[in-house]
């Protein structure tokens, strides 16, 4: 019994650490702009899509990722300068639709040009998993969940230590008043989605031998993410972590001990749950406004 | 059509307190030609919302090291008009000159960086930083330098309600206590020309006069300053000139002193 | 008299800052009754609480001797009391007129069905309320508002505008905070007057305003705040010569100027 | 400067519902004369429909700001309910229609009521849930539902009638088709949304509704009870999703959960905003746009995707109010 | 007219773009080959086609547009059951052959009138599985399938045949398509008292990641999938964790490896070599259906000699011995799918290739 426990735990850990790699891309977005953004699942897409294809025309897997990794950081900033940044005084609900597009017309090149096939990555280890009490955890969730934790820890630092960080943070909060201090909110956005693309590629590199790969990979990863941004608190990256694993976690065992059938919906339920008690999500920040 | 109320530069002369020292690039006789090129130049300034024009083709020059003050009522045009300096509202005609370089194609934070420094109207903190945060932030065009710390500790002094919500979210200070921060915010940056959009808003008398008293040390250290204020008597009595805007109009211009005791001035704006 | 308003130990915490204090006062009924005090007194929060928007820590708030404890502040414009804000508190996606005439909602009919099939009696009392709101910014001194889309507003203007919804409520009592700020001294005059023609309806004034002229010449009874807690109450006269708040709030070249005022 | 005229209040009246109301029949009255072929019936039928559901969907979310990732659950509930409730219970479909509006305005209201208190895209989140949920249910039901191979419906009946969409009809001695007859249906159904949504926005429930939008604390300051009203255009959104499914599933004869799935409902709510939040004309608009815009592309093939998510970029960035709002705009700037 | 025009709504993109792909490939191949030899009753035949992207309501629409602006004469297509389902009481009413390309068994059971199908159903993919594992002597087996059509349907079908070969479904798991991890739900069937082989019934990749996770988590106890994974892609995705698993399909995927005196023989060879040869890339089973479609259309065009709707659908109904790439189709007016169980054969994974088990 105890290692079934083990083996729903190891699974959900798996799964919620993919979820959290995801969902810390959203948070950089975020807080740059209070924008969503859709097209984050694509970037993930472009990582693992990316490095198979180069694989495919004899790159080495050694350059293939970075590379992969690389043309995301491109489509980020593109997406910054020709998508967003254009739109300039457009609210908040036109700038997600905006990526909404963005990403239909990223997954379409890719089905165009890289194919509609699956494929899979090789594992980042050579053994693929180890027993641990009866239950198989996967070496792999032992990368994800480190460069999770690397990622995190990074990002909280960014914003907490850095002048970059805190312009960031103000440029979302008050654009007009954050030009007025200096701050090239253009350049502050254009990089957050650079930075954002290249997290989300290397998340999708890195998750790519366990959830395999394809053009419309983005469509779930992406929504999952965003599911877990939101119970962790946006613009949180600590809440992001917390959120993917709850959210992952719950699945497993729903999917263990509950019903597999009602696998995605009692987390929901379990979320809705949470947001009713904890409207900003676990660690999200409540709105400061005084009147 | 402007009417000068008084063209007489001994009159700008005497508005200046005697013991200020002399902004650099000033000629000793003070006279309108012998200043040399202003450091900000407005020429020609058109801007406008959608379809309603807001400014109509405004000159505005101020030299280094002077005090100006803009009066008009609600909706002259005032804010619109800072916030043109600044970069925010972009020309439909006219140019922005500032020591000698036309600004008009850089960006609000170019222009920062070349000294233009505003406090805007409405305070407008970081809500979600706190009140540290925001004073940094102040200083983020010269974030590299070493000397931020020790503004920050002479901002404390200045202000010392802001070193004790230091933690707080802006955003949870009382009105006054934001505008303080706004105003502290805006000093961080060592502004060339500072761009003041009535900066007494909402405060307290004691700490008004705390803020006239800055306008003043400021003034002696040589910062160039634009002010609109609502209290208008005050703002003119320490202005070396000022400019009186109506419905986007300049529509009067001249020293404090004189614009103070100006009949239609009075009623419009100084109250019965 | 009868105290229309009546504040009782009320105190407010924000994680250990007390920004309200053990505070007691009482508001007549047809007066104009100020509040004044340094930045971060507790005005504003003083405000928050009694209509709802806080919830207080400790002590109580009576409106006509009815408690308004747990009230939500939907609840308090049908019992007769409305409200402005420092931090103006206006809907950028409406016109002008429709900030104002919001303020009217209570009077008016709302049913689902009634205004499904918008009825020829809700059509009818929608343009009645249309043409009082378009008075009341008359009223307020920003007629020339009215079919002006409120983003499109200055400050000053939208401050009398929040005055004007205010007012459309047709509340017994009307809290004023810093209806004054980013008025020039004429203005302020005008408001003055504005304020005066209000209370004489018999509408209660509560001002919290830091333009002591205004102040001074307008108010029954002057409440002085300081740290949270009650620092003087009295007449104008008395406030004015009050040491205290000379020190805490008023200054000296202040003190001397309203004195020759 | 004609601001600064002194408004006399002969002016201020209410905005006029009446010419855009005339303009809209005409324009119904006007296409089917235009069809080529049943087919451009059925997109027009189609058409009319969602644009209906996106009237309701604007309602909540163009002019109360309240943002619904998941109102394609309540399209689906209304098309499976009344389907249901003709198979199960064998009512006749337009009482069964009725009460499955009322089925999911109470279930509108129960949801409505824990989440409502939520904000920005807390509340998306958790309307995005509630229409996860509804999927799988209706996935995994499949006793009742059909599962995901969809369940048949049968057709709509009128007074004791049963409307075939091939079938051919006598109206006052013309002979018309079933298609054209469901046309009628659907350009009604669309007409009576409209009306009922422009009355709604212009009586002060609609002010109250625009105000939640701008500043709830001025609402409730004004008396609003913010939560109330939310919940009112919630339930009504819902109701009109529900009506409009109802009627998809009587026209279509099958559904499948596809119509309750996330992607609908991001459809809704792109219609919404790309035709332009808070202007009713400007959703119907946009429910032409985005369900033409396929049809057009179909001959794209591999490139069709690409396509789509390009337009619907440039639109966005170019017309960031919406395409409606925006041209019109544009249109008086010239005009003056 | 001068054409004869044939319709079809295919999922080519999407989560089932792996059906609708190869078959549109297909379509396009032999109309284009057929053409070249001088097309039909002496008229080319013409292809219209739309991508409904898996949608079931777009490929209403679509079937809409076919029949009502494009006015075709026929239609094959329908790569999804969804896709299918929703287009029929169209088709049915407005009487215009149709021969689908999906497998569950609703589409043609019970039978109407202008539906036809290529496509084993999932019926008799269960009932060939459940045969093999009882000729294996297993009694106790656990499922496990995906909740989209394909899945929900071989998983109501199989639950239904269990009984009938003797065998007990002890385990009874599900997963979402999208799914990355089924751990916790194989963990479930492995723990199950007395599970002696586990059948994973799905198309797509969700198969591919079971299969991974069944081998990752060690699982010995004998493993099968249903035919929609019989692609070689498949192989490439699940790689070494699909060693020693079985399947039923079509011959196509061990063409070169059957006996010459085998009746498909031929047909299988050559559909591989032209398919392969033109577009560079492997054959699918999936995209036989289509192949086996056209060809019957073709088929009961030559036989009615014109176009005339109901004569066509009366040759259809009497096709009788086609070799297809499939199975060998007998149609009869009870049975508008002709196939047997039997056309499926059981294939096992051996060294990273299928190989027949028989
Ligand atoms: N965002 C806007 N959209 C449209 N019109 C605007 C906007 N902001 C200001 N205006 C208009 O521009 C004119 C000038 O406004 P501005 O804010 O510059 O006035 P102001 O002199 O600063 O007034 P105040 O003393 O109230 O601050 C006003 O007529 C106002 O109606
Ligand atoms: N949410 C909060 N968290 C922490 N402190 C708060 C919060 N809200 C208010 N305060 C503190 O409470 C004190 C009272 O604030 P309040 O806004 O009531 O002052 P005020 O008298 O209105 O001042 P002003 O004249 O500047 O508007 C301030 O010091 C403020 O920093
Ligand atoms: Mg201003
Ligand atoms: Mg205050």
């Amino acid at each position: 019994m105890f290692s079934e426990f083990f083996q729903f735990t190891f699974s959900g850990v798996t799964l919620g650490a993919i979820y959290a790699l995801v969902a810390l891309g959203f948070t950089l977005i975020y807080n740059a702009s209070h924008v969503i953004n859709f097209a984050q699942g694509e970037f993930l897409m472009i990582g693992g899509m990316g490095t198979v294809v180069l694989m495919d025309a004899g790159v080495p897997i050694y350059f293939a990722i970075p590379l992969a990794i690389a043309m995301a950081g491109v489509a980020g900033i593109l997406l910054h300068r020709l998508a967003i940044a254009p739109a300039k005084n457009a609210d908040v609900v036109t700038l997600i639709i905006i990526t909404i597009g963005a990403s239909i017309f990223l997954r379409g090149l890719a089905q165009v040009f890289w194919g509609k096939e699956y494929h899979a990555l090789p594992n980042f280890s050579a053994t693929e998993s180890i027993n641990l009490g009866g239950a198989i955890l996967l070496t792999q969730s032992l990368w994800i969940l480190g460069i999770a934790a690397v990622l995190v820890t990074a990002l909280g630092l960014f914003f907490t230590r850095t002048a970059l960080g805190k312009a960031l943070l103000a440029t979302s909060m008050n654009k007009d008043a954050a030009s007025l201090m200096g701050i090239k909110t253009g350049a502050i956005l254009m990089m957050a989605f650079g930075i954002s693309a290249v997290i989300g590629a290397a998340a999708g590199v890195i998750v790519a031998p366990i959830t395999l790969t394809s053009y419309d990979i983005g469509i779930m990863l992406g929504l999952k993410g965003f599911i877990a941004a939101a119970i962790g608190g946006l613009g949180s990256s600590t809440g992001a972590i917390l959120g993917g694993l709850l959210l992952g976690l719950a699945e497993a065992y729903t999917a263990g001990y509950i019903s597999s059938d009602y696998k995605d919906a009692v987390p929901f339920v379990i979320i809705l749950a949470i947001l009713f008690f904890l409207p900003n999500g676990l660690l999200g920040s409540r709105a400061v406004e005084r009147v | 059509m402007i009417t000068t109320v008084t063209a007489d530069p001994q009159t700008q002369q005497r508005a200046r307190p005697a013991d200020a020292p002399r902004p650099a690039g000033e000629r000793a006789d003070g006279t309108d030609a012998a200043r040399g090129t202003p450091l900000l130049d407005l020429k020609g300034i058109r801007t406008g919302y959608g379809r309603i024009e807001a400014l109509h083709g405004l000159d505005v020059a101020i030299h280094p090291g002077e005090t100006v003050a803009l009066v008009g009522a609600n909706g002259a045009g005032k804010s619109t008009l800072l916030k043109v300096i600044s970069g925010l509202q972009p020309l439909t005609g006219g140019t922005v000159t500032f020591d000698g370089e036309n600004l008009n194609r850089r960006k609000a934070a170019d222009r920062v960086h070349r000294g233009i420094v505003q406090v805007p109207e409405g305070r407008q903190v970081f809500a979600g930083l706190s009140v540290e945060d925001n004073l940094m932030l102040g200083a983020f065009s010269r974030r590299r330098d070493k000397g931020v710390a020790d503004d920050l500790e002479a901002m404390y002094r200045r202000f010392p309600i802001l070193k004790e919500k230091r933690r707080l979210h802006a955003g949870n200070l009382s009105g006054g206590q934001q505008q303080m921060l706004a105003m502290g915010r805006a000093l961080m940056a060592k502004p060339r020309l500072l761009l003041l959009d009535e900066p007494s808003m909402g405060l307290a008398p004691l700490i008004i006069e705390e803020i006239f008293g800055i306008i003043t040390e400021l003034k002696r250290e040589g910062i160039t300053i634009f002010v609109v204020e609502q209290n208008a008597s005050e703002a003119l009595a320490i202005a070396d000139r000022g400019y009186v805007l109506e419905t986007g109009d300049i529509v009067a211009t001249g020293s404090g002193q004189t614009l103070l005791n100006d009949d239609s001035v009075k009623a419009a704006y100084l109250g019965g | 008299m009868t105290a229309l308003l009546s504040v009782d130990k009320l105190g407010k915490e924000f994680g250990g800052v007390h920004a309200v204090e053990d505070l007691s006062f009482q508001v007549e009924k047809g007066r104009i009754h100020s509040i004044i005090g340094p930045n971060g007194a507790g005005k504003t929060t003083l405000f928050n609480l009694i209509t709802g928007l806080y919830q207080p820590s400790s002590g109580s708030v009576h409106l006509n001797g009815r408690s308004l404890a747990g009230h939500q502040p939907h609840e308090l414009a049908p019992l007769g009391m409305c409200r402005t804000f420092q931090n103006l508190q206006i809907c950028q996606n409406m016109t002008a007129l429709e900030n104002v005439m919001l303020g009217r909602h209570r009077h008016l009919k709302q049913g689902t069905f009634t205004s499904l099939f918008k009825l020829p009696a809700l059509r009818r009392a929608d343009q009645q309320c249309r043409e009082e709101c378009a008075e009341l910014m008359e009223f307020v001194g920003c007629g020339q508002y009215i079919r002006h889309h409120a983003s499109a507003m200055p400050y000053g203007a939208l401050k009398r505008l929040e005055i004007a919804r205010a007012l459309a409520a047709s509340p017994d009592i009307l809290l004023l905070d810093e209806p004054a700020a980013g008025l020039n001294r004429t203005e302020t005059d005008a408001l003055r007057d504005v304020i005066r023609r209000i209370a004489d309806k018999g509408i209660t004034v509560v001002l919290v305003e830091h333009d002591m002229k205004l102040v001074m010449s307008i108010s029954d009874q002057v409440l002085v705040l300081c740290y949270g807690r009650k620092l003087a109450e009295g007449t104008p006269e008395e406030i004015r010569a009050n040491p205290d708040v000379i020190d805490a709030y008023l200054g000296n070249r202040h003190s001397r100027e309203e004195a020759t005022a | 400067m004609s601001e600064a005229i002194p408004q006399s209040p002969s002016r201020v009246r209410a905005t006029a519902k009446w010419p855009g109301l005339t303009v809209l029949a005409v324009v119904l009255l006007v296409l089917p004369f235009l069809a080529g072929n049943d087919y451009h019936y059925d997109l027009m039928i189609k058409i009319a429909l969602t644009a209906g559901v996106a009237v309701g969907l604007n309602l909540l979310v163009g002019y109360a700001g309240q943002i619904s990732l998941g109102h394609a659950a309540f399209y689906a509930a209304g098309a499976y309910g009344s389907a249901l409730l003709v198979q199960q219970f064998e009512l006749t479909p337009v009482p069964a229609m009725v009460l499955a509006a009322v089925g999911v305005a109470v279930l509108a209201w129960l949801v409505g009521k824990p989440i409502l208190h939520l904000k920005g895209h807390y509340l998306s989140m958790a309307t995005l849930g509630l229409g996860v949920i509804a999927a799988i249910v209706i996935n995994n039901e499949d006793q009742l539902t059909g599962g995901p191979d969809g369940l048949p419906v049968a057709p709509l009946s009128l007074f004791g009638h049963e409307l075939s969409v091939f079938g051919s009809y006598d109206l006052f001695g013309v002979a018309i088709t079933g298609t054209q007859v469901w046309y009628g249906i659907a350009a009604g159904f669309l007409f009576l949304s409209v009306l009922f949504a422009l009355n709604l926005i212009d009586s002060p429930l609609g002010r109250a509704l625009r105000a939640l939008h701008g500043s709830e604390i001025a609402a409730q300051v004004a008396g609003v009870d913010t939560g109330k009203f939310k919940l009112r255009v919630f339930v009504i959104s819902a109701v009109y999703a529900s009506l409009a499914g109802s009627l998809y599933g009587y026209y279509g004869g099958f559904i499948t959960p596809n119509i309750a799935s996330f992607t609908h409902s991001i459809e809704l709510i792109t219609i919404v905003v790309l035709g332009g939040m808070a202007s009713t004309y400007g959703v119907i608009v946009g429910t032409v746009i985005l369900l033409l815009i396929p049809q057009f592309l179909t001959g794209f093939q591999e490139l069709e995707m690409v396509l789509f998510g390009a337009i619907l970029m440039v639109v966005m960035i170019f017309m960031p109010r919406g395409l409606v709002p925006t041209l019109a705009r544009r249109f008086q700037k010239e005009a003056s | 007219a001068d054409t004869i025009r044939i319709g079809s709504f295919l999922s080519v993109t999407g989560p089932a773009s792996f059906l609708g792909d190869p078959e549109l490939k297909t379509l396009e191949l032999y109309i284009d080959k057929i053409n070249g030899s001088g097309g039909v009753l002496g008229k080319k035949l013409e292809l219209i086609h739309y991508d409904d992207a898996g949608d079931a309501s777009k490929a209403r629409t679509f079937a809409n547009r076919l029949l009502r602006q494009d006015r075709v004469d026929l239609i094959v297509g329908g790569s999804t059951t969804g896709a299918t389902m929703a287009a029929v009481p169209l088709i049915e009413q407005a009487g215009v052959p149709f021969i689908s390309l999906a497998g569950a068994e609703t589409i043609t059971t019970p039978v109407k009138k202008w539906v036809f199908k290529t496509p084993q159903s999932d019926r008799q993919a269960a009932r060939r599985i459940l045969m093999d594992m009882k000729d294996r002597g297993f009694t106790k087996i656990g499922l496990i399938s995906g909740t989209g059509g394909f899945g929900a349907s071989g998983r109501n079908v199989t639950k239904e045949e269990a009984g009938n070969f003797g065998i007990e479904i002890v385990a009874d798991e599900t997963y979402n398509p999208k799914d990355t991890d089924t751990t916790a739900q194989l963990t479930r069937i492995r723990n199950t008292d007395g599970v002696q082989a586990i059948l994973n019934f799905d198309f797509g990749q969700g198969p591919a990641i079971v299969t991974r996770n069944y081998a990752q988590l060690g699982i010995e106890i004998p493993f099968y999938q249903s035919h929609g994974v019989a692609s070689d892609s498949f192989l490439e995705l699940a790689g070494d964790a699909a060693e020693g698993l079985r399947l039923p399909a079509s011959a196509l995927l061990v063409a070169d490896k059957l006996p010459k005196s085998d009746p498909q023989y031929d047909v299988l060879n050559r559909y591989k070599s032209d398919y392969e040869s033109h577009y560079n890339e492997s054959v699918s089973t999936f995209g036989a259906y289509a192949y086996d479609g056209l060809q019957l259309a073709v088929q009961a065009l030559m036989k009615a000699g014109s176009t005339d709707k109901a004569k066509v659908r009366d040759a259809l109904e009497n096709i009788d011995g086609a070799v297809g790439v499939t199975g060998t189709y007998r149609m009869s007016p009870e049975d508008h799918m002709g196939l047997t169980a039997e056309s499926f054969r059981i294939l096992e994974v051996k060294d990273g290739d299928w190989a027949l088990t028989e």
